[in-house]
């Protein structure tokens, strides 16, 4: 729970965010640098406190797990680009980053991509007659709006251009559905903050 | 050491369960992409790419920031240094960023992760030097701007209105910041070109932004600017694993619906 | 400049300032429109009614203030209903900024329930590299949390963590997943549900953001997901089913009228961009 | 070795993730929690990257006296005091949370926040029935709109069903079409990376390119 004096600040600068709604002013600069400021701070806080203490102080000093200092170096060794005669080797603590991404991702999608592959095999014949339709319609939705992607094959094939077009119809839909199904969730952000304004912040002051 | 580890483990199967077939279907996708990059590398001929909606209007977007005399903003969103969308960003970073050097226009690159910061600052430095103009490059246009989303968004939005930005080209991992940048851009005058695999995130492009690229579009992107024979086959390689993919679906569903049980499921899963 | 051609270029901050007037107004004044359940809720529903019981479930809190209207009021209403049913629960929240508050909600509940802590309950807190460490839960608790809960005292010696050595079944049998963004679900399905691990993978149940709510039906449909509870009508829904009202309930009106405020400008301008196109 | 070095230590990185995640053997061993670990101890060891582009830049700022200085000062300011407060106190330290409940919370959700906003003039402003495309995606907007909220219902009680039908069947293929491709799209340029083929994360090193 926030103090008086809290909620007093906290007011304020979510006041100051939300005059950028009318225009972009000096009240919003500054917030906008306190918050540079702020968040690249709490970055490095958290770094240092959340992992890198850890591991210089106990797994390192303590523990004397000297092979920890492989990937310590190996990180410093991004700062060798601001020397531009030895920027080169920045490129190393790069290329182990770049690898282990490409290697979770060879490692862990192929099972959820086949998943979703899997669960497209559908058998048309539901429990009701609507059923039946919308898994047959869910068939050709799916396959049009595959071929909607194909980079390769010509449109002017008629029985690709009439599959393109459902699909990119199909994408629309599916489109103005997400936007619709999710002002609800922006909607929501904001009643926070208005419940704030106008609940949270009278009953704490005006107690 | 390995070799007592190895022998316990003998009996039990080599691959961890469920994971030889996924492993045998990545092999496959990338072994058709490897096979249709060698041969446009080698200059034989392979299909043509059908036209990207929105891709050329980065060069005009480019070119309208020109004739303005104001800035282009790029951005690759959240993605880590290890997203693959954030790989697809780069291929179009390279390209933006030859047309900024060439047109000399500035190029503002904003940030919200440091080690993307660092491969970012590396690409347009290497597309301005290929450019023949290695003095265009300005570093403090590459900018960090915390690793909050949010806070990240605040900056980006006190820039596009300070900076008077021209166009706004967004290809990435986006997530809530997406409507935030591209209405906040649009305020700004920008013309605007976006595109992500984030399902959440392309309903909003679609609305505030000029042209969005959908889904795995972003990676052909870099294969229909720059015309390299390795990106063109990458492509080509791509849409045939997707028509592999479709084949799958088709046989499957047939027979989903013939037998009891479908043996290609029941294959896959394994 | 005629009618037709002002309709369409009305000042955005006057659509600004009647956007917050139809969410401010309902707040102060609400009126009560009625909740009517979709699929996918009763299906979260049944799924957690129908748990053996003493079941444990793992419940991820991967959110922070901004997420919270929409998520917490159906994590309070799952929460109820766990305790209510007495399985017992274990919290683990993997966005940093999100950790106390879900510490204070799960609390406020247990108590309300008379659980007690360790036995009942427990809150992990949040970890750095929550998403390795996530990974790492799936091979020992105790290990992947350094040993500590939220408040740094010792996992190794509560009863619950005792009788649940690792995040896998059958120690577990659900994952009830608060998510926003990432870290989130998506961390669940590739390292902790079946999709992971075929025979000990556990299955899960998302509650999620409206914004994500569309693109998580596809895992609905596949079965990956064995129910969703999609944002702050989602919470109403769900409120409507355990019995009990509240936030979630409240915050429709406010909804209702943003989203009729919305249609509206948009068949505005579209009424505009007909007529003068027409002249 | 320029050349060499950094891509062959790319492809062994990827290499070890797949090895040890997929093989038996390989996941017994428990070793990818210990390179994950060593992941994260090089991300830490980089983490003044940041800090340091914040630093060059509005230094630069302050010291050319461009227009809204004092602004960047303001920023290197919160940047050194709040770091030299938090790595005393941690993040749990008294003046830190202050700080962070009455700054740094309201203003990251009142940023967030906005969204509301900028989605009603978006769509006042772009949801014009230009084309058959743009008129579907509309309507498919509002139906959906309209069944999220209980005024739906109160119109015509089949709007909650066309709309969850819109969510379930056309969009939830549609969403997959996008999905499946993503994933094609990421394996194709991962496997271009690791090749050495694409020049960008080494700065037109890969060698092979132009």
């Amino acid at each position: 729970m926030l103090t008086p004096i809290q909620a007093w600040v906290a007011t304020l600068v979510t006041l100051g965010v939300l005059s950028y709604l009318y225009k972009e002013n000096p009240v919003f600069r500054l917030l906008e640098h306190v918050m540079l400021g702020l968040s690249t701070a709490h970055i490095l806080v958290m770094s240092w406190h959340g992992t890198g203490k850890m591991i210089l102080m106990k797994y390192i000093l303590e523990d004397q797990k000297l092979l920890y200092i492989i990937p310590v170096v190996g990180g410093l060794l991004i700062y060798t680009r601001f020397f531009p005669k030895i920027a080169w080797i920045a490129r190393i603590p790069m290329s182990y980053w770049v690898g282990y991404g490409i290697g979770y991702s060879f490692a862990y999608d192929p099972r959820p991509m086949l998943g979703q592959i899997i669960d497209s095999f559908i058998k048309f014949q539901g429990k009701t007659p609507g059923v039946t339709v919308n898994n047959i319609l869910f068939f050709i939705f799916l396959t049009c709006s595959i071929a909607y992607f194909f980079f390769t094959i010509k449109r002017e094939n008629p029985l690709m251009n009439v599959a393109a077009t459902i699909g990119r119809y199909a994408i629309m839909a599916a489109l103005g559905a997400g936007f619709g199904g999710t002002v609800i969730s922006r909607a929501a952000t904001f009643y926070g903050r208005a419940f704030f304004l106008l609940k949270t912040f009278p009953n704490t002051v005006f107690r | 050491m390995l070799f007592q580890l190895a022998a316990a483990a003998a009996p039990k199967t080599f691959w961890v369960k469920g994971q030889m077939v996924p492993f045998i279907f990545l092999m496959v996708v990338l072994a058709f992409v490897y096979f249709f990059i060698s041969r446009a590398k080698a200059g034989m001929p392979v299909p043509p790419i059908r036209k990207i909606n929105g891709l050329e209007a980065i060069d005009e977007a480019v070119g309208r920031a020109t004739e303005m005399g104001r800035p282009v903003h790029t951005t690759s969103g959240l993605g880590y240094v290890s997203t693959p969308s954030t790989f697809a960003f780069w291929a179009i970073l390279a390209h933006v960023a030859k047309l900024c050097a060439k047109y000399d226009t500035r190029l503002i690159n904003t940030n919200n992760d440091y080690q993307v910061l660092t491969v970012n600052e590396e690409i347009i430095k290497q597309s301005y030097l290929e450019a023949g103009r290695p003095d265009a490059f300005n570093a403090d246009d590459v900018r960090y701007l915390s690793g909050w989303q949010f806070t990240y968004t605040a900056a980006c939005l006190g820039i596009f209105q300070r900076e008077k930005i021209a166009a706004n080209i967004m290809i990435g991992h986006f997530m809530a910041e997406a409507m935030l940048l591209a209405e906040g851009a649009h305020n700004a005058g920008a013309v605007q070109i976006a595109g992500t695999l984030s399902t959440f995130q392309l309903p909003w492009f679609i609305t505030a932004c000029d042209y969005t690229l959908i889904g795995e579009e972003i990676f052909a992107a870099g294969a229909y600017v720059s015309r390299e024979p390795v990106l063109v086959g990458s492509v080509i390689g791509q849409d045939m694993v997707r028509i592999l993919v479709f084949v799958l679906i088709f046989v499957g569903t047939i027979l989903q619906n013939v037998q009891a049980k479908n043996v290609l499921a029941d294959f896959l899963r394994r | 400049m005629n009618i037709f051609e002002k309709l369409q270029k009305i000042d955005a901050r006057i659509i600004y300032l009647v956007v917050f007037a139809a969410i401010a107004v309902p707040m102060l004044r609400p009126i009560g429109l009625p909740v009517s359940v979709s699929a996918e809720t009763r299906q979260a529903f049944e799924y957690i009614e129908k748990l053996p019981p003493n079941s444990v479930v793992w419940l991820g809190g991967d959110y922070d203030m901004s997420s919270a209207p929409e998520l917490t009021p159906t994590g309070q209403a799952i929460a109820r209903q766990l305790f209510k049913s007495g399985h017992k629960v274990i919290l683990y929240s993997m966005w940093e900024t999100g950790a106390m508050l879900n510490n204070a909600w799960l609390s406020a509940i247990a108590k309300e329930f008379n659980k007690e802590y360790g036995v009942d309950w427990v809150d992990l807190g949040w970890k750095p590299m929550a998403a390795t460490v996530l990974r790492n839960m799936t091979q020992g608790i105790v290990a992947a949390a350094s040993d500590s809960d939220i408040m740094g005292r010792p996992l190794s010696t509560m009863p619950l963590i005792q009788a649940v050595p690792q995040l896998t079944r059958p120690y577990v049998e659900l994952v009830v997943d608060l998510t926003t963004g990432r870290p989130g679900d998506a961390d669940y399905l590739s390292t902790v549900s079946p999709d992971a691990d075929k025979e000990k993978g556990v299955p899960m149940v998302v509650v999620c953001t409206g914004i994500s709510g569309p693109g998580k039906m596809p895992y609905i449909r596949s079965g990956q997901y064995k129910g969703l509870v999609v944002g702050m009508s989602g919470a109403a829904e769900y409120e409507s089913l355990v019995g009990r009202l509240g936030d979630g309930t409240a915050g429709m009106d406010s909804q209702a009228a943003v989203h009729a405020l919305i249609i509206v400008v948009i068949i505005l301008g579209n009424v505009g961009y007909v007529l003068s196109k027409k002249k | 070795m320029r050349k060499e070095l950094p891509l062959l230590l790319t492809f062994v990185t990827a290499l070890t993730v797949v090895v040890f995640r997929m093989t038996q053997w390989g996941w017994d061993t428990k070793f990818l929690q210990t390179f994950s670990l060593a992941f994260t101890t090089t991300g830490v060891a980089a983490m003044f990257v940041g800090a340091i582009n914040i630093f060059r830049i509005h230094l630069g700022h302050i010291r050319r006296r461009k227009e809204g200085w004092i602004f960047s000062v303001v920023a290197l300011a919160c940047l050194v005091f709040y770091t030299l407060l938090g790595w005393r106190t941690t993040n749990q330290g008294v003046t830190y949370k202050w700080i962070f409940d009455a700054i740094w919370t309201p203003i990251n959700s009142t940023i967030f926040s906005l969204l509301i906003f900028y989605v009603a003039s978006a769509a006042y402003r772009a949801f014009r029935i230009r084309t058959k495309e743009a008129t579907v995606l509309l309507l498919c907007g509002i139906t959906v709109m309209l069944t999220r909220v209980a005024l739906g219902k109160m119109i015509w009680s089949e709007i909650p069903n066309a709309g969850n039908w819109l969510l379930r069947v056309p969009a939830s293929a549609a969403f997959r079409a996008i999905d499946l491709g993503g994933y094609i799209g990421m394996f194709a340029v991962s496997l271009r990376l690791l090749l050495g083929l694409e020049r960008s994360h080494l700065g037109g090193l890969g060698g092979s390119m132009h």
